[in-house]
């Protein structure tokens, strides 16, 4: 041991216990031990990292007073979605997933882990009744990763090396989906019209080599896709797999995505009770329908309920394991980590806590309060909303019409602290509602945004 | 508990938690916005969900917390390579506060000073800790970061234009399974290398698989055996020599931080697990993150916007124009960054080393222990130390009592402790794998090896009752030979019904029994 | 878990948490005071306190935690008079800000407008549903506030110059023993009514002991057999006949909430339990919180510092010269007065009075299940409803079987449900008491009762099992006469190796044996 | 029913539920509950209060944007004590006490409840090191509330009925035991001589007719009684009981009372990992040797180990429960109730992570800081410390001769953001400071008030 450095986190750092475990085993010095790393590559003197602030309560004050440099959107109004959206988490999930034997468990086995089994197998079935498949993996990372494992999916099934991407495919998810399948897949944009699908392209686009017509819905731009039983067909009649991107947040209200005949159903769940951690809390859910064909294909982890010994006593497990990186390295499916399962269960105790009505509900809510936004603000002198489709959550406004740019009006919103939406062009400004997003805060804004234009103005 | 599936709770009626309805504003404004949305987009159902009071609910979780053992409660020194140590409480409620939880990724860069610069300082810190150029923080998990290293190496042969030339990526059996399946979905044909007798990677064998065909080594040194491979820096170079790149699986990295650096060996790409090596909680299977380090030559290839200092203040640039682009949403797994960040702050340089080497104290003090249990081996490099972990074996013990060793870790989870076998394939034969870690205290670590040495006395003395178990669990034996049949396997509980239909009266009648066997002493 | 006490997880060495060491600069200064310190006052050796890792720190309580069955985690219905209710988990979220956590009381009163706010709306709102004048937050749970009510009552007849005269307080069986004690200690002889024959209070008994030496009548109402006193007000009037004032104990208002007030019955001081009706937490035994609201002519009695408002400020009014004084430090126990004025803010009036007839519905519905088990019966006021709670007996069945009550609640604990029996003395024979407030739903309330019949069952035929119960509890059949001998009690580790200096070797011995028991099957 | 109201806490609250039951009970309407309340009592109509925020967002929204209104001792400099202190809590601590086994947990038998009566058998043992005593109660309510309590207790076991106050008292206090204990008690001033007891006149008060000579140490100055030693053996001599109210913060370093000869020790363990809760944080202990003329006159709960029938195996129980009002209501001694059990069992994670050294330290680094203000501030002009005696952790400054008041510089820094102290006097200030003040902030409140005090010489 180099020098006694006595630490909470490190029960056995006393020198005295230290000299104990090594006489028990024999060595004279902890350098024993690293017999086999070379001098030449250890470590000479000490590594230069800033002061170590030992007592608890000096390092919650450094973090604290950086942490409090930050302003969060309970502090200053927001209207920022584009990806990563301000839902209400109920406290309860916040409970349940700061349970330390939730979050400091890994990778135990179904017997003393049975609670994360079943608490897993929830997520999945209750994820199952929104979707309306039966098959639901453990989480992945993201939705981003979730499309990207569909898509591949669809490959691997058809054998096929090319997707018509028939909606506004959000960049940073387009970004690495085109990186993550572009071995075997190349993706080719179908241009919308008036923000959804524009099915006589992607009909006419469709050929023997298409692997899978691919929807995200909401959309960029929020828009809902209406024309996803017509893409279903035109797939399927050319042998192509219907992928849809979806956020389960509105599937209370809007239909489930199997139901007008989609494939592979896939998207993030950080709406479902995952708080937005600046972009940092994202899982990503993968469903297909019981059929082998699909099942087989799934890279992550999936877990089921089996009978036991005692008649009626459930028991859990991992469902044809044999699929996995985990089981054959390179030729699982894919391959499978560590991923974002205490986010599955912050889902199942959200969707236990909502149920049907508080599912449908939400959903009326925010569609009301989308279309409540567009219509104010559509109305501001020399804004419009750029298409007609019928949106969920978000908006895009062009603001061409007010001589300014988007990020002019921004910057002013922001001085008086809103932030109004995300830039994604000039003149293109996304703004995203939710739940929490209450009347006032539209009028708030629209107010606010009037005020701006007319300062200009004048 | 015999905490029954969540939908069996469904009382109609019961409400969890209320959201906001429509505002009579908003309704005047847009009318029935349901009942206007098109047949294709209207639900026709309402989905079928629980309907259960908020009360239930937190119960049941907390039932099924109870029900799962978390490194906090047990002596978890059983899931080898894992890294299981202590996440400490603090950084809970530092990250927890809305400053934190309540920030959106797109907010204007002077609200988010504070959080961009801890990034920017663990980037810097996780640099300074592998020797390497620069970091991303962007990856969510250990996996997501090989795919990353992978992606990476890709993009720079594609940029020298010897994409197409270099097909091949290098691995050895002892790294981490998602090296060579991370290599295998970027398109590379895979080489997995044994290792040779002594049970160091076999550089022999490498020699022979290095072409102009080599794209990359991917790596993990220690191998999951707990053996460091002493002749990394030849590996490394030999990859150089011909063109390749070497790619450094750091998840084992906890037993010689402070001790040995990437970069010093020659590594162009490598990365940590932040839920591993820097005290992360491991979240139930996640979110961990990962920390990809790079030469200069690999940075430019980094996925993601990366935050930059400019005097005293941060901002994130996002025009990387030979970046691989995204890896994920925005700027990776930020509370864990946060947690890691504070980890190491906490420990410092000088506690980091004592991190390393209380590890490997602990490691090679449970390993006497484990060697003294009759039964138990340590196979490859016979008498040498190991670093952070080791992969033993059962095989003696199969051998005189037919009990496997998964058997007995099932039994041992009936004393509390557990541990897994460890990645298939099982090169070792009745393999298990302990990685102490630097959290466990001797008295620990002694208990735990109390256990495994009963156990196995119990496979000598009476192997029923250890391949029977468990015993004292909340569930029985479980017949996980359903889960590989498609006509079986119950994914969901829809599918469950739909399956099962004589379920529900089954799961009734079974708890009539249960009762009934409670009320025997 | 079998886990040690924490003296037995000692490491000599190890650190729980660290704490900044004296600075130089300071040392500079003040050179070494602790050296400095006179004779008397330097402590001679360190305090023998365990030296433990912090994560072990954490396995030791959550494992005891894992041992105790809080209201989330069982259908808490057995603790009859507790009132044994949902603490919303949002509360906790809101509590826990720094903004309320880490106030100081004697901070600048425009820095804390948000609590004291919370504070002044808290009180306006109980003398609304207590129909009371004014009300004051300051005491710290129910019986301090009962404590309260007879320090105000004895003030009140002291400033009409009375105190002499009035020595005499007179309360029921079956209102909460503080009710007696505290009017004892206040200087109090005490008389104590029994009910009549039919359940009531007894009003006659009530006539003959009032007198011009009565200072008050303190009663609970409904009383903890769950029976309401329909004639309470006529016992106000006669108290207030002889010049005495009236109190009432408002522990089991629950059931009453917008059903029917305090002051509309006449009284001129009450009290309610922020932890029993008002959801607040019970936290293992407190702190709770009271609430004392008076009339007008006892509100110059009131205790403490009042909140007062001026426009949008509020400020605190300490200047109040007839006052009780303090009753306690600062303004009460104001995490308990946010989390109960956020429990009223998220039902409003029409959610307080569904609170009260879901709870009495429940109540009535599980009484009529109990009822139906051959053996319970729910003495007084036969045929009568009961409000929110029932005092039930099995003397019945103890009469048959030798069982008692005491003997059933511990074998229920085995099926993990549990009660008490009620306060002593018990003028019930073989009482339990069971109060299933609101929040259980009807499928737990059947559950309660299917345990308790089953129970009662097996007192039938096996009175061995029940009577040698617990089997399947943390701990087994325990010697509580240990504690009742002042040769044997151990009151504290210290005092256990004292007394009983071979224990540790007998722990150890046990130990042994437990670990072999495991191992059958 | 009166109607149906819907809420997420109240599980039967659906009318098609509430009918089922009704029906089971045989009820028509839940009014036939209420048949013993007289028409005449009934509330007609409905409470006036403010209306229902049903949905958990409103409701949380709400409650924040009050408490936002509320800025805390970690935004602003605090150097405030005078009975509520500002040490630092332990995450582990908060992790602990907010586990909902113990946090929901009430009145629970033994066997169900095993894990907190060892929780509070520990907060009994490891306060009983702290204070060399081996009997100490299951929390009451405050410091206060003991102290009362303590004296109460020397009343009943000398029949006597005066009591010597040889301390500088917390006023508050003295107003609460004065109440509390004025049917049997007079309590009898004894001025104190520079700040701590006066020896000599306290042996003068003695007679037969006093129960018991009280100290508070450290005292509402934060002066330490170093003559405890000469005090008990002059109370003791008179037949006298010494009752000592103290703060077991600082006894890693400074003696415990009883080593000087207390019968009785008790006082406040908001210090020992509890927050500062606007000064509703707090809980008392009582303390005395495992003597039964003691502990008999104990009147809280009191757990402790008990064999069982399993050979080494540890039961708990409820020591001489007899004693209690719960057991012999008005026969009992004194009352009990719900008091402060969380805040004991917060008290013995404190205790176990700090250890013998972290208390020890704890107890120099405070003692250090405390003479380095007195050091400091005493030496700005026309300020003044009022007496000589160690302090620990509070101090009391004379700042007459700054022409000044102590409310004038108190609003004057306030005005800066730092709370300097307590005003209790016309022109003094109580100043404390803990582990959590840094020399740093010291010499910040030093800088500050030199400041002030040359801009109002100027």
């Amino acid at each position: 041991m180099t020098q006694p450095f006595v630490h909470p986190y490190i029960p056995n750092s006393d020198p005295a216990v230290r000299a104990e475990m090594l006489a028990a085993v024999g060595a004279s010095s902890v350098e024993e031990f690293y017999a086999d790393v070379p001098p030449e590559l250890r470590v000479q003197g000490s590594l230069d990292l800033p002061p170590a602030l030992v007592a608890e309560q000096d390092l919650e004050r450094h973090l604290t007073s950086l942490l409090d440099r930050n302003r969060s959107t309970r502090e200053r109004l927001s209207f920022l979605g584009a990806g990563t959206y301000n839902h209400h988490v109920p406290a309860v999930v916040d409970e349940v997933i700061s349970r330390s034997e939730f979050l400091t468990a890994y990778a135990g086995e179904p017997y003393e882990d049975h609670g994360r089994f079943q608490a897993l197998f929830e997520y999945e079935s209750l994820m199952a009744e929104l979707l309306n498949m039966d098959v639901v993996t453990v989480p992945t990372y993201d939705g981003f990763q979730a499309s990207g494992t569909a898509l591949s999916m669809a490959h691997r099934i058809t054998g096929r090396g090319r997707v018509l991407v028939a909606s506004d495919v959000t960049p940073d998810q387009l970004s690495k989906v085109t990186d993550y399948v572009r071995t075997s897949l190349e993706l080719v944009p179908v241009a919308t019209v008036d923000g959804t699908a524009d099915v006589a392209a992607v009909r006419a686009a469709l050929d023997d080599d298409v692997a899978a017509v691919w929807v995200q819905t909401p959309s960029f731009t929020g828009a809902l896709e209406p024309a996803l039983p017509a893409l279903a067909d035109a797939a399927h009649a050319a042998g192509a797999l219907l992928v849809v991107t979806t956020d389960p947040i509105m599937l209370g209200a809007v239909a489930a995505p199997a139901d007008a005949g989609a494939d592979i159903v896939c998207g993030d769940i950080q709406s479902l009770g995952v708080h937005q951690w600046f972009g940092g809390g994202h899982g990503g859910f993968l469903a297909v329908h019981d059929d082998p064909r699909l099942v087989m294909e799934l890279p992550s982890r999936l877990f089921g309920l089996a009978s036991t010994d005692v008649p009626g006593e459930y028991g859990f497990g991992d469902v044809a394991y044999e699929r996995t990186s985990f089981a054959l390295r390179e030729e699982g499916k894919e391959w499978v980590g560590t991923a974002a399962a205490l986010w599955g269960i912050a889902a199942a105790v959200y969707l236990s806590l909502m149920g049907p009505r508080g599912m449908a509900e939400l959903g009326e809510t925010v569609l009301a309060r989308t279309a409540y936004a567009a219509a104010r603000l559509g109305r501001l002198p020399g804004v419009a909303v750029t298409d007609t489709a019928v949106h969920f959550r978000e908006l895009l406004l062009d603001v061409a019409g007010t001589g300014r740019t988007a990020a002019e009006l921004r910057d002013a919103a922001r001085a008086r602290d809103i932030e109004p939406g995300v830039v994604v062009g000039e003149h293109r400004l996304l703004v995203c509602v939710t739940e929490v997003t209450a009347q006032d805060d539209i009028d708030r804004l629209v107010t606010t945004l009037a005020e701006i234009l007319q300062e200009s103005a004048a | 508990w015999d905490e029954p599936i969540v939908f069996e709770l469904s009382a109609p009626g019961e409400r969890g938690v209320l959201v906001p309805a429509v505002e009579p504003g908003v309704r005047a404004e847009v009318g029935d916005v349901v009942a206007d949305l098109p047949a294709t987009l209207r639900r026709p159902e309402r989905p079928a969900l629980p309907e259960i009071a908020q009360m239930r609910v937190v119960r049941h979780f907390l039932r099924l917390s109870q029900e799962n053992l978390g490194a906090d409660l047990n002596v978890d020194v059983g899931q080898g390579t894992c890294t299981m140590k202590y996440a400490p409480k603090v950084n809970e409620r530092i990250v927890t506060t809305p400053r934190l939880a309540d920030l959106h990724p797109l907010q204007a860069e002077d609200t988010v000073q504070g959080v961009l610069e801890i990034i920017w300082q663990t980037e810097r810190a996780m640099a300074e800790i592998s020797g390497m150029h620069r970091v991303s923080l962007a990856t969510q998990g250990g996996s997501a970061a090989i795919w990353a290293n992978i992606a990476m190496i890709r993009a720079y042969h594609e940029a020298n234009g010897e994409g197409d030339q270099r097909d091949e990526v290098i691995t050895t059996i002892f790294s981490h399974p998602s090296n060579a399946a991370a290599a295998k979905v970027a398109g590379y044909k895979v080489v997995t290398i044994h290792p040779d007798a002594d049970g160091y990677p076999d550089i022999e064998a490498l020699r022979a698989a290095l072409s102009e065909r080599t794209a990359a080594i991917m790596v993990t040194n220690p191998e999951d055996t707990g053996i460091y491979n002493p002749r990394i820096r030849e590996w490394v170079e030999l990859a150089h020599s011909v063109g390749a790149l070497a790619s450094y699986d750091q998840a084992n990295a906890n037993g010689i931080l402070g001790i040995t650096r990437a970069r010093d060996a020659g590594f162009d790409v490598c990365h940590f697990n932040l839920h591993k090596t820097f005290g992360t909680p491991h979240g139930s299977g996640g979110p961990g993150a990962g920390a990809n380090g790079v030469s200069e030559k690999l940075a430019p290839f980094l996925p993601g916007p990366v935050v930059e200092r400019d005097g005293d203040r941060y901002f994130l640039d996002g025009d990387r124009p030979r970046s691989i682009g995204k890896v994920a949403p925005f700027y990776g797994v930020v509370p864990n960054i946060v947690r890691a960040y504070s980890w190491i702050r906490a420990l410092g340089a000088e506690g980091l080393r004592a991190v390393a080497e209380v590890a490997v104290l602990n490691n090679n003090y449970l390993m006497k222990r484990i060697l003294d249990i009759p039964g138990a081996s340590a196979p490859y490099a016979q008498g040498r130390r190991r670093v952070e972990q080791v992969r033993y074996s059962w095989q003696e013990l199969f051998e005189e009592t037919g009990i496997s060793s998964e058997e007995i870790g099932v039994r041992a989870s009936d004393y509390g402790m557990h541990y897994w076998t460890s990645h298939h394939p099982y090169v070792v034969p009745q393999p298990f794998t302990l990685e102490p870690t630097e959290s466990y205290s001797r008295a620990e670590l002694d208990e735990y090896a109390d256990v495994l040495a009963q156990v196995a006395k119990e496979a000598r003395t009476d192997p029923e009752l250890v391949r029977t178990a468990p015993h004292h669990q909340t569930v029985h034996h479980t017949h996980h030979d359903d889960l590989d049949d498609p006509d079986r396997w119950a994914t969901s509980w829809r599918a469950y019904l739909r399956k099962y239909p004589h379920a529900a009266q089954n799961r009734a009648a079974g708890a009539e029994r249960a009762a009934a066997e409670a009320a025997v002493r």
